[in-house]
């Protein structure tokens, strides 16, 4: 299959006029796909256009209703061929699929420990193969107790370990910090020199010039476009996928928050031990705060202490000059404090209910008298969130667990604003979210923002950070560099890498 | 709502003539109760009874209740149970009394209410034999090993009691250990080898229920090469309570030495012979009656026709008229 | 990706896992028509519904339990330790009573008071010390059953005060007054489940505690109401069967959970929390009784009636899982 | 961050959580010396494992299951239904057999097959029919319960062949073979867990099935096995019991079901699948026999000894929590 021996070299993948449906939503329809051997294709499109669909019919984890896959020309094998499958295709899927109480060595080589396990051999495999991709976790902890950071680079460890000639990755970058990408990007170009092909999905367009030759647009389950990256500019992309022909504006700069305006959300000396040492941050009314930080800067600890998830061990959190009680998410929301937590799996949403109960969760209490909601009322008010906030779903009756990803983060923002918070906590609020919905999302924060909310928004991304007033960077633990609006990239990335001064 | 007369004529097993009678058996895994419910249909067919088919209540009380229900919907005149629980069925008496569907209650009395008679035999008599026996076996003193039923069974509380009673005014040397068992084999046989590693000298074994507790000690004498003759010093007295043809095969081969009989086949026979008195509007006094028993007023309204329940060993075990000797083998 | 179609089938698909087993009432109301035309005659339908009560009211309990993702097995002890404590205080020495000799008006209270005390205990060993609900439940379950026959010595109790009794016999309008009471207690369950704030947080307690949480639930407080609610209806239940037999059996309740279990997740509820609905779980009480009533009237063989109503279960199950084409969680 | 005593730390927790009812063995081997010498003696001893093998073999086969993330309820029915089926075939009808007398050495093979059907089965209606595996062997309890009654008309068989009887009863080396047996199961049944692929693919499945089929683990095939062993080591001990006891009781196993969970649970297995291993829960059968050994030797009053056992139980359950300082889940 070497290009040397001729023209007709088949495709290392193909999905022919591949469909499939879940219930009344057509996931995908009528979509094919080849892909080069040796290329690196990206894969685009909206959030809940059939993306991450496609990747569970390529890696076999369901079969199509219509339509088929090959690989190297010949007929992929049936879907309840496990070991064949996993012989063609490796993959970073975009719902974590870590066992959380078995241990990081044993999840790296899930079903390849060999017929009889060697414990110590197994954890010594396992310590190489991380410290080849530089991620720094002992072998034999329990996965579950990873971070979500340290959680990804095991997946993407696995994956890119399992020697297969094509390897799929499902939105690896949005859980990654700016140094861990760089790594990721390296070892990426390193395969694919090797010959490897790949199939890249992202919501960071950038990331798709600047690792993939050809890309794959869909929209609204069907297939749009496919070309080389050169050929299609940024403006071009973005128009290929909402089907609109409007470029991304740029971040218009937000008026200064006047000087008299109070402080709305004060930290003062908070410590959390082994987290972040004695943080001083003042956020006013209206103003946008970010922060940003490597893995282990403390920075989404912090947010979760002003959540009310998390307890400090010292200092205070006070809104509009109230102590808050510390420890507790009742006592930060009636604060006035909205959180949108770091992990939508496991702390943002509950699968089984539907999105309208997922939004409204919150202000349940305020759909009637005597706890009572009213069932209308509360449709009517995820209805207007829907709208609001661009959520693609069947319908506010939907279970949350049928969304898309980035419409799933979507319900947790929504949520998060549905109190009408004094004062809004963001996680990582656009991770996985496309770029449009990005817009969106953040044009909601600023909306709130220009309403008095007072916003602290912890992000590992740049794009998230420019809608900011100011930029706060963690380095272990303390705030080393405050940043006024008007930074250069280099500047946040050089604070981060905690090289500045 | 509905009255008796409503119900056309359900009887399951039809044949003969005559008002339905209805049977509640209360439980289809022990040998004893077993061999009652095949009594019934014979000795139903011998006199030429309309007997609707059987019910199980399976030991449950809140399943008596509702088959008594369903029984009385489908026009049971009258209702033979053995309520397994004597004291949750007072509510069901008075009902059935209000509806003057006469009950006859086999092998337990209750606790209140009436029925319209209860055919049982006396279960503090079998603790009471079962003592005087290894009483006078053990010569009056040892120790004694109990395997009790459950503590919410009348029927095994009245043995206990009986025995426990007879025991420490007769026999004031012979230490019993009690062991509560749920009338499970299991926990008898665990009972028994946590007691002979403890005491190695136990002597004497009285089980309460012969079908449950029986294999299970044989099985543990056997291994711990206990299962020795009478004439041994070693060999450990065991009194037996039941009367199934096993038994009575263990009294032959000298690996027990008594159990008391519990009449199945009197229990079935007379219980039908009241259901159809009771139809027939015949009613009895205390006294002797002409089938070697005796009916006893045990409170105001109620009253027990007390069946004998012999004791059997070596000597009698091969007399035919024992009803562990008349079914299958 | 049309959005209407997709909302409509969305409502129809809830709506139809609730009704799952309504065909099967419906089957069996036919079969037992047929079996014997006893079946549907008044009297009979209300003696099914009456002997279903205590049962339902377990499975209210439980539901609502397994709904947030725990797990409470000593309901069936508090079913007859709780009228036999209540009653053990207020009679006479004589009658098996404690001899305390309490005025026999609080009998009722303090039966009501001793599930809520059970409930209360449970959700302290849970969720203060982080026990797991099964086993501090069993062990409850075992304690609280070797009370009752420690206080009682095994023996039953008959001697009842009135107000004991009342409950359990006392008939409203035709109906027994216990099924009126179910079905009340029924409908207040369903409307704060369905429609109140503190009933939909105990959907989410159980669908991800973790989310509940961070939504600003008071996760640990529900869940302990949730329990002591459960121990209060286990108490009622007792009560009322106590009341419809006269008297406090040493082995009421005994065996009782197996069917609870039966009768919620037979209804829909998942053993894992979150899932499930009061009416689906009243449904599963109602197979259940009918089964038993129909093979009652049908005169199964005693030596088989147990087979065939295993069997049953499992024909009806298969059918549910193929009529509403949804698979089942383990 | 450094990761050395993170590391250490790991490792030592996971131990740990091993150990945790080792101090539990350790107070009740001590209270039972002081209640009477006898508990010490190698007889006592040997008693109390003998009396507990057939319980360890259902807690290894549920342990294994649980563990997969799933459930059994039916092991229970097993043990009585597969001996009493292998009995029945082979003795004349005369002894309550089927009349069919097959040969007696069928007998073994016979109830170890019926263990794997039933296995299968359940194994069937779960995965293929997607039935929860909580109300399929229920029902299986029920219909297998039923059928035993069914086939021996509710009666106990005595008659067994002697190769029924003798692996109850031999003895190898001066124990009981039944202990040898069980020591091997565990001994095989740890290897397999910790050390084999197959076993380690249990763990994967029962701690999140996407992420085990996605690393290609054949998740059905798995748990079918892992069912199918389950029943075989249920038959299994059904043969250990129907030889211990002497006979086939009509209730044989009934109840067995809770005591099993309650000794896997005890012993740190997880009802959510995917966390527990085999040597906690053998440790969890241990406390539990030694607390019942406990008991009858010091003679507690029949009248408290339920709700003395049920207390204790709690107790040893709130001091493990308190030396690991480890919440247990739901
Ligand atoms: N299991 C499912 N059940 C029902 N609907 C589903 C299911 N999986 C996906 N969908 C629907 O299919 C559509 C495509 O989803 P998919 O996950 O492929 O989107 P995506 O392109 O990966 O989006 P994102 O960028 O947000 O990850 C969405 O509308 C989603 O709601
Ligand atoms: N409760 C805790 N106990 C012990 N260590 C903790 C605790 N909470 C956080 N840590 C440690 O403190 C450090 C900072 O954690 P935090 O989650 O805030 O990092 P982060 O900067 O948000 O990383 P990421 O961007 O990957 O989410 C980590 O090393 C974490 O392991
Ligand atoms: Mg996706
Ligand atoms: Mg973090």
């Amino acid at each position: 299959m070497t290009d040397a021996t001729g023209a007709s070299t088949a495709p290392a993948v193909e999905a022919v006029h591949t469909s499939k449906r879940f219930g009344a939503t057509t996931a995908l329809h009528d979509v094919s796909l080849a892909i080069a051997p040796g290329s690196t294709h990206a894969l685009v499109g909206r959030n809940g256009a059939g993306k991450s669909t496609l990747v569970s019919l390529l890696t076999g984890l369901q079969g199509p209703d219509s339509g088929a896959v090959a690989f190297d020309g010949r007929p992929a094998p049936p879907v309840s061929d496990r070991a064949a499958w996993r012989s063609r295709v490796a993959c970073v899927f975009q719902r974590s699929t870590i066992i959380p109480d078995l241990s990081v060595a044993e999840n790296l080589f899930l079903n390849r420990q060999g017929d009889l396990v060697r414990w110590g051999a197994l954890r010594r495999r396992a310590a190489r193969l991380l410290e080849e991709y530089a991620v720094d976790v002992d072998p034999a902890a329990r996965a579950g107790d990873l971070g979500v950071e340290q959680r990804q680079l095991v997946e993407i460890a696995r994956a890119l370990s399992q020697g297969a000639r094509f390897i799929i990755l499902d939105e690896p970058t949005a859980r990654l910090d700016a140094t861990a990408i760089d790594r990721l990007f390296g070892r990426l170009r390193a395969l694919s020199a090797t010959g490897v092909t790949m199939l890249f999905i992202s919501h960071h367009l950038q990331e798709v010039y600047a690792v993939c030759d050809t890309v794959t647009v869909l929209r609204d389950a069907r297939h749009v476009l496919t070309a080389p990256v050169a050929d299609v500019d940024h403006d071009a992309l973005v128009a290929a996928m909402t089907g609109e022909a409007v470029g991304l504006t740029a971040v218009e700069p937000r008026p200064p928050v006047a000087a008299g305006t109070p402080v709305a959300l004060r930290l003062s000396g908070l410590t959390l031990r082994d987290s972040y040492t004695s943080i001083d941050v003042d956020v006013r009314a209206g103003e946008i705060v970010g922060v940003t930080g490597s893995g282990s800067s403390g920075k989404v600890a912090l947010a979760e202490t002003v959540g009310g998830l998390r307890r400090a061990t010292a200092g205070t959190v006070t809104v509009a000059g109230r102590p808050v009680p510390p420890g507790s998410v009742p006592a930060a929301l009636a604060a006035g404090i909205g959180l949108v937590p770091q992990d939508r799996h496991r702390e943002g949403l509950v699968p089984l209910l539907s999105v309208a109960e997922n939004a409204t969760l919150p202000i349940a209490a305020s759909f009637g008298p005597l706890g009572y909601v009213s069932p209308g009322r509360r449709t009517a008010t995820a209805r207007a969130f829907i709208d609001r906030y661009d959520i693609r779903t069947s319908g506010p009756s939907a279970p949350v667990s049928s969304l898309s990803g980035g419409n799933a983060q979507k319900v947790v923002l929504a949520r998060a604003l549905s109190a009408s918070p004094s004062v809004l906590v963001l996680i990582n609020p656009t991770a996985g979210v496309d770029v449009r919905s990005k817009e969106s999302l953040l044009g909601a924060v600023r909306t709130a923002a220009g309403d008095g909310t007072a916003v602290l928004m912890v992000s590992d991304e740049l794009d998230d950070l420019r809608h900011c007033d100011r930029v706060l960077v963690m380095f272990h633990g303390r705030v080393v560099a405050a940043l006024p609006a008007g930074w250069s990239d280099t500047e946040v990335v050089a604070a981060v890498e905690g090289v500045s001064q | 709502a509905c009255d008796s007369g409503t119900a056309p004529g359900t009887a399951a097993s039809g044949g003969a003539q005559g008002a339905p009678i209805a049977v509640d058996l209360p439980r289809a895994d022990s040998d004893f109760w077993n061999s009652y419910a095949k009594y019934i249909p014979r000795f139903a067919k011998d006199s030429g009874l309309n007997l609707m088919t059987p019910t199980n209540s399976q030991n449950d009380i809140a399943k008596l209740v509702a088959n008594t229900q369903a029984l009385t919907s489908q026009g049971a005149k009258a209702i033979v149970m053995a309520p397994q629980d004597t004291g949750a069925i007072a509510t069901t008496l008075a009902q059935l009394e209000q509806r003057k569907i006469p009950v006859v209650a086999v092998d337990t009395r209750p606790d209140k209410g009436n029925v319209y008679m209860v055919v049982r035999a006396d279960n503090r008599a079998y603790g009471q034999k079962a003592c005087e026996f290894l009483g006078a076996k053990l010569g009056g003193k040892g120790k004694v090993i109990e395997f009790q039923g459950a503590l919410s069974s009348v029927n095994g509380r009245d043995r206990s009691e009986a025995f426990a009673e007879c025991m420490s005014s007769k026999f004031p040397g012979i230490t019993v250990f009690a062991e509560p068992t749920d009338w499970e084999g299991a926990k008898a046989s665990a009972a028994l080898q946590t007691r002979l590693a403890q005491h190695p000298d136990i002597n004497g074994i009285y089980m309460q229920a012969g079908g449950v507790f029986l294999a299970p000690t044989l099985q543990l004498l056997r291994t711990k090469n206990l299962l020795v003759p009478p004439s041994d010093p070693k060999h450990i007295f065991v009194v037996s309570n039941d009367g199934i043809p096993q038994e009575f095969d263990a009294i032959r081969k000298g690996e027990i030495d008594a159990t008391v009989s519990q009449p199945a086949d009197l229990y079935a026979k007379y219980a039908l012979f009241y259901a159809k008195a009771a139809v027939d509007g015949r009613t009895f006094q205390p006294g002797k009656t002409d089938h070697g028993s005796t009916i006893v007023q045990v409170r105001d309204g109620l009253l027990e026709d007390q069946l004998p329940a012999p004791l059997v060993t070596k000597d009698n075990v091969d007399d035919s008229t024992l009803w562990g000797n008349q079914i299958g083998k | 990706m049309t959005t209407v179609p997709a909302r409509l089938s969305g409502i129809r698909l809830a709506r139809m896992r609730d009704l799952t087993l309504v065909p099967a009432i419906v089957v069996l109301l036919v079969v037992g028509a047929v079996v014997d035309p006893v079946f549907l005659s008044s009297a009979n339908i209300v003696n099914v519904l009456q002997q279903q009560t205590e049962l339902s009211l377990l499975v209210l309990a439980e539901t609502v339990i397994l709904i947030g993702g725990r797990f409470d097995l000593s309901l069936e002890s508090t079913v007859g330790l709780a009228p036999a404590l209540g009653v053990a205080l207020v009679i006479p020495a004589a009658s098996n009573g404690l001899g305390t000799s309490w005025p026999s008006a609080l009998a009722v209270p303090i039966i009501l008071l001793v599930g809520l005390l059970v409930g209360a205990l449970n959700g302290l060993l849970i969720l203060r010390f982080g026990l797991s609900a099964f086993i501090v439940t069993l062990g409850m379950l075992i304690v609280l059953r070797g009370l009752q026959i420690g206080i009682t010595g095994g023996q039953n109790l008959f001697e009842l005060p009135p107000s004991v009794l009342y409950l359990g016999n006392a008939t409203w309008l035709g109906l027994p007054l216990s099924i009126w009471l179910c079905g009340l207690l029924f409908a207040l369950g369903i409307a704060a489940l369905g429609w109140f704030r503190h009933g939909r947080a105990v959907y989410a307690i159980g669908g991800n505690v973790d989310a509940a949480r961070a939504a600003g639930i008071r996760s640990d407080r529900v869940i302990w109401i949730v329990f002591m609610v459960g121990g209060v209806l286990a108490a009622l239940a007792g009560l009322l069967m106590t009341g419809r037999l006269g008297s406090v059996a040493a082995a009421q309740g005994q065996g009782m959970i197996f069917t609870v279990f039966a009768a919620a997740v037979i209804g829909g509820v998942s053993m894992d929390g979150g899932k499930g609905t009061l009416f689906g779980a009243l449904c599963g009480v109602l197979v259940l009784g009918l089964i038993n009533n129909i093979l009652t009237l049908a005169g199964v063989s005693a030596q088989w009636i147990q087979a065939v109503y295993g069997l049953i279960i499992l024909v009806a199950l298969i059918l549910a899982r193929v009529t509403t084409g949804k698979a089942q969680d383990s």
